[in-house]
């Protein structure tokens, strides 16, 4: 039999970085991966997860039909046309009921753009307010921080441009196991001579690259950031040239920051006062320096002002708008800057326009054909709050798991045990689809064709390799076929037809076209707002993208100086190299499962000593929220007096508290108090 | 204890220290036999050019040497009071952790025997047959006080003229 | 039907046989300090398998009641094998097709203690390699492990 | 690109961050079986020049080709004489079970499908209870234990198809794992030797008044 053996260019469906591979398919079906030395990002690296790209697509577990559930709690698979008929007959029945607020809509960072703009506009033509993803959960705080900051909430300079850097801040990132790609630039810059920093409360394989490691007490970064700061600013190493030409609002921070007292706040933070002052002299007089931050500033109570400080820091010493100075905030998803660039967030539309602008909302609402558009809506987490006092009845998920990736899970669960209607459109039976009364199987990333924007706002192609299994569709066929039912739109819109529409709502995609994509291997880097413009790798090279062209200081309302006391631990959770998120996709792969099959706790030798467990002995976890059941691994990777979870097993959001930060809406996952109580066999 | 010391702003990127380095290493030890043996005989010292400079390395001969405790089978050696590090090619595999490991890139591989080739520091001879062909005394070979002598009054001469001479 | 003789003297208890085997006539078994090479049952016609594979020809192929001398011969390197010598040692004649043990005593890795291979084989490599290049008695894991310790700083 | 034999596998043990994205790439080219073992760093065949697997091996079942030494599988009988030869123990054995289908010649290949147990060899074979003496008295057990032996092939087959680098080297993410010529990557290291350590020293000695 002949063999028809073709290789596609496909994006990597895990993390944000954005790598391209070859996918081998032979007789439609994916048989290997090509390795393409010749992209940007990676240089055509892949990591574990990407390696196993193939077992993924070719998943015995995979949902292949639609499932209807009954109310006895017994399944059948139905036809694609019952489960849609369903879906539109019970959405229209709650609206008129209850009024369109009652339905709430979670988009997904896995999809491409196309699939999320298209599933924000049927929400909102609906009529309901609450569309939101799981950008929420991780980095909110930095686009309501740094867009405040300079006007855009994305990161300013290309990862392989992190090279170029001759001092790098890691803080609150472990990216040699989150975005392990990206650790090959960091150590390309420390072969030629840059002075790497990581502050971190854990020993991870990032800190190991780092030539000081700052070990702080968990939940001290903002008062650590002020401290680099305030020693910046006594030293007179600040950039007072290009505060004086370029930012505003400086006064503010410096009063501030006058009576800060840095021997105090080392005693908090909890690392040697010398470390800090290492740490501020580098970044302050490296010619160029980059601050690469991750979830560990974001999730917290005041994840905001964690992130604006680190805006702050960059724009005292001037250390943005160059090669090889800026700031990262890596994104954990293939396309969570794209999605929410399509404005799948409550409060933005697509292209950032504020929910609650009159004036631009109705703008986008004219090149909609529609009057006006609801504002601004709840989050994630405010969504099942709503849930539970009775205001939303349906709850329409796509490819996003919220038992496993929400915190405080019993609160979730019970939360959708309420819904009158529950749709979730996923690949696999997760958790939340579980919950659910209509299950629609969707296509997965080489399955269909679309655009993703990587954590560098690079738009990538990734064109179609194969066919869905049986009945799967993709996620545009779906919301496009349910918008026809719900009488949205008439017709059923292809990928690239949805690319050009998103060409005229969202300027900075104004040239991204999809004949340009598809032909270029490496993508565009967003902004690119016409035809024939090359794309923006270094964002803020000349202006920001503010109203009068500066940028501003940001000064937090709240006091850094007194930190929560966590007795007697605090619960950090994080991430482990082999599993994704939540979880829902890498726990079902053997290959990867067999390197972390099941969730540990770490805790400190000492700590251990003093409650007499071993490695491997089982404890119970018990926090305000909940208890859980795991198995402990010693280990002083981590601090005296925290703990460490991974948060890919559906046990550990069973812990996290839901304390809001009141700008960005984010829970703390990374504030939580817990108890641990011996448990002996 | 005697050590080879590079004075590179007077390299004139002559290679003559490589091709001693190549003749010692050979069998007939001169260099119309060298040219015509085989296996070739190899060199050990290398002149780079650089940026319009020339550059002449050889191997330091660590204190703690990395190519030593990276050889599994015991054919690089270091001389505990020396500190010359040997390599000794019945032992050697052609594993190349050794030239994996060097930092400054001293370690080669001799074609035909497919092993390892590094600086022996001329164990036949007073002083290294690069340091002895050098024509405008790049290399050194002394004493690290002989030498830190040797560059004071260098400089002295430079800035009083006449006077070490 | 046919049987197998294992010469204790020769066997170096490398399991190349139990792998070669389809029949399952040879088997392993292992414990933490000892490695036994079971033989029992009888072979197929055709089959020599364990023969061909056997590094130090230690196997003969044979049938009914044989002693070991008439197979491996009294000067051929095994002379001891007519002569009583220890516990390991062949009965002068045997019934080929009844069970046979060969018993080795793993030598144990110098860095962590676990059981390498029969000393017999360590032995067998060590006189195949031209010189000894490096000590034998490390586990795979500990090589692993030690190819990188003295390499990596941190 | 270079010509095949000339690279050797250079590994920077500083820059592996230990994601095993080598070990999974390597067991998708292989067939479900790893050469690779991340001790602190990968491990793998080194390649060496003057090999003693190929040395000890009394089938000529290893032998060099195009600068990479190969187990050849029809001649293996997987006698775990190589393993010990090994110095870095870069030649790896797993546990597989076979079925036992009398009549079908003794190692001819390796089975098509197999079942691989434990990639932590010799460590847990010992610890797992073997078949007991009372089955080994069976006359037919229906599957049986084989221990693998199994090496790195410097993925000749893709290098021989379109040049392109081992599949570890292709993936790994940090860089750790490269493919670089000997004298090329020596020349390199010089180069930076220079540019990282004697300029700043001669900039130093020229630049100082006295």
């Amino acid at each position: 039999m002949m063999v028809k053996k073709n290789k596609v260019s496909v994006i990597c469906p895990y993390c944000g970085a954005g790598c391209r591979f070859g996918l081998i398919v032979e007789n439609g079906r994916a048989t290997g991966i090509d390795y393409e030395p010749d992209h940007p990002v990676a240089l055509g690296a892949l990591c574990p997860k990407g390696n196993s790209a193939v077992e993924l697509l070719n998943h015995p577990e995979r949902l292949t039909f639609p499932i209807r559930r009954e109310h006895n709690g017994t399944t059948r698979r139905i036809t694609w046309d019952e489960a849609l008929q369903f879906v539109a007959n019970k959405l229209r029945q709650i609206r008129e009921d209850f009024g369109a607020d009652a339905v709430g809509f979670l988009a997904s960072a896995k999809v491409s753009n196309e699939e999320n703009y298209l599933f924000q506009k049927l929400a909102r033509l609906f009529g309901s307010p609450h569309v939101d993803h799981c950008a929420r959960l991780c980095h909110s705080p930095s686009i309501v921080a740094l867009s405040r900051a300079f006007g855009s909430g994305a990161m300013t300079n290309p990862i392989p441009d992190l090279e170029n850097s001759r001092c790098i801040l890691i803080i609150g990132s472990n990216f040699s196991e989150n975005h392990p790609v990206v650790s090959r630039w960091v150590l390309n810059a420390k072969d030629r001579g840059a002075f790497i920093i990581a502050v971190d409360p854990r020993k991870t394989p990032t800190t190991e690259i780092a030539h000081i490691h700052l070990m702080i007490r968990p939940g001290t970064d903002g008062i650590l950031l002020n401290a680099i700061m305030a020693q910046i600013l006594r030293e007179g190493l600040a950039n007072y040239d290009f505060i004086a030409s370029r930012t505003e609002g400086f006064e503010r921070l410096k009063n501030k920051l006058q009576q800060f007292d840095i021997i105090k706040a080392a005693e908090q933070v909890g690392v040697p006062v010398g470390d800090i002052v290492i740490t501020a002299r580098k970044y302050a007089t490296s010619p160029s320096s980059a601050i690469i931050y991750c979830m560990g500033i974001t999730q917290h109570r005041h994840g905001t002002d964690y992130a604006a400080s680190c805006a702050n820091l960059a724009l005292l010493c001037g250390h943005i708008g160059r090669s090889g100075a800026g700031i990262f905030p890596l994104r954990g998803q293939n396309n969570v800057q794209g999605a929410s660039d399509m404005g799948a967030l409550a409060e933005f539309l697509p292209g950032y326009v504020r929910t609650n602008d009159v004036k631009k909302r109705q703008l986008v609402a004219k090149l909609w054909g529609c009057e006006d558009i609801p504002s601004s809506g709840l989050s994630v987490t405010e969504i099942i709050g709503a849930i539970l006092d009775g205001k939303i009845k349906a709850l329409f998920v796509m490819g996003e798991n919220p038992i496993v990736s929400d915190p405080c899970s019993s609160e979730t669960e019970k939360a959708l045990s309420m819904l009158d209607l529950l749709v979730v459109q996923d690949i696999f039976m997760t958790e939340t689809a579980n919950f659910a009364h209509v299950v629609l199987p969707a296509a997965m990333w080489a399955e269909k064709s679309g655009s993703y924007t990587n954590t560098e706002r690079r738009v990538q192609w990734s064109p179609k390799a194969l066919n869905p299994p049986n009945e799967a569709k993709s996620d545009l066929w779906i919301i496009g076929n349910l918008g026809k039912l719900l009488g949205l739109w008439d017709t059923l819109p292809q990928p690239e037809d949805m690319l050009r529409e998103i060409n005229q709502v969202v300027p900075f995609y104004g040239g991204i076209t999809p004949e340009r994509i598809a032909k270029s291997k490496e993508g565009l880097i967003w902004p690119c707002p016409d035809e024939h413009h090359p794309g923006t790798p270094i964002l803020y090279s000349e202006k920001f993208h503010r109203e009068n062209e500066r940028a501003t200081f940001t000064v937090p309302e709240i006091d850094f100086e007194a930190p929560r006391s966590f007795e007697p631990f605090s619960l950090i959770t994080g991430r482990v190299v082999v599993h994704y998120n939540s979880g829902s996709i890498t726990r079902k792969l053997p290959s990867l499962l067999r390197y972390t099959p099941k969730l540990e706790l770490t805790i400190h030798p000492s700590d251990a000593g003093e409650l007499g467990i071993k490695d491997g002995s089982t404890v119970l976890v018990k926090t305000v929220k909940g208890t859980v059941e795991t198995v402990v691994k010693v280990s002083p990777s981590v601090r005296q007096g925290s703990v460490f979870m991974p948060f890919h097993f559906p046990e550990t959001n069973r812990l996290t508290p839901k304390d809001l930060d009141p700008m960005a809406r984010i829970p703390s996952f990374k504030d939580a108090q817990c108890q641990l109580i011996r448990k002996d066999k | 204890m005697k050590e080879i010391f590079v004075r590179i702003d007077r390299c004139v990127g002559c290679r003559s220290c490589e091709l001693a380095c190549a003749v010692e290493h050979s069998r007939s030890k001169t260099l119309f036999g060298a040219i015509s043996e085989v296996p070739r005989p190899k060199k050990r010292v290398y002149v780079e050019y650089i940026e319009h400079r020339k550059v002449p390395f050889l191997c330091r001969h660590c204190e703690d040497a990395p190519c030593v405790k990276a050889c599994r089978t015991g054919a690089l050696s270091q001389d505990p009071v020396t500190r010359i590090v040997t390599h000794n090619p019945d032992r050697c595999i052609g594993c190349w952790l050794c030239a994996m490991t060097c930092p400054y890139g001293m370690i080669n591989r001799e074609e035909e025997r497919r092993i390892a080739v590094k600086c022996d520091r001329c164990p036949e001879r007073e002083e290294p047959a690069c340091v002895n062909a050098c024509p405008t005394k790049a290399l050194v070979f002394a004493e690290e006080q002989e030498f830190s002598k040797l560059v004071r009054r260098e400089t002295l001469s430079k800035l009083l003229p006449g006077y070490a001479s | 039907m046919k049987g197998i003789l294992i010469s204790k003297d020769l066997c170096i208890g490398c399991r190349a046989c139990a792998s070669a085997c389809e029949h399952g006539i040879i088997q392993i078994e292992e414990t933490k300090e000892f490695r036994k090479i079971i033989v029992s049952g009888s072979c197929p016609d055709e089959c020599e398998n364990c023969k061909d594979v056997c590094p130090t020809e230690a196997i003969k192929i044979g049938e009914g009641v044989v002693s070991s001398c008439q197979l491996f011969g009294a000067g051929t390197g095994s002379a001891s094998t007519c002569s009583s010598r220890n516990e390991n040692q062949l009965p002068a004649a045997i019934k080929l097709r009844e069970r046979q043990e060969v018993l080795f005593r793993l030598t144990l890795c110098r860095r962590c203690g676990m059981p390498i291979a029969p000393e017999a084989m360590l032995n067998f490599i060590s006189r195949r390699m031209t010189q000894p290049l490096f000590e034998l008695d490390l586990c795979i894991t500990c090589r692993q492990q030690l190819m990188w310790e003295a390499i990596r700083k941190r | 690109m270079q010509s095949m034999a000339s690279w050797k596998i250079f590994i920077n043990p500083e820059r592996c961050i230990g994601c095993h994205a080598c070990e999974m790439a390597c067991e998708q080219t292989h067939g479900g079986i790893s050469n690779i073992k991340v001790q602190c760093a990968p491990v793998f065949c080194r390649h060496c020049e003057v090999p003693p697997c190929v040395t000890v091996c009394y089938r000529n079942a290893i032998e060099m080709r195009n600068g990479k030494i190969l187990l050849i599988k029809d001649l293996c009988t997987n006698c775990g004489i190589c393993v010990f030869a090994c110095p870095f123990g870069a030649i790896m054995t797993t546990t597989i079970t076979r079925q036992i289908e009398p009549g079908k010649k003794a190692h001819s290949a390796v089975p098509c499908h197999f079942e691989a147990r434990s990639a932590e060899e010799p460590h847990t074979e010992h610890e797992k209870p073997k078949r007991s003496l009372a089955d080994a008295r069976d006359d037919t057990p229906r599957e049986r234990q084989i221990v693998l032996v199994h090496k790195c092939d410097g993925c000749l087959e893709r290098a021989e198809a379109s040049g392109a680098r081992p599949a570890c080297a292709a993936t790994c993410p940090s860089g750790a794992i490269e493919c670089k010529d000997i004298a090329q990557a020596s020349s390199l290291k010089r180069i930076r030797t220079y540019e990282v350590h004697l300029v700043t020293h001669l900039t130093h000695r020229e630049g100082t008044s006295p």
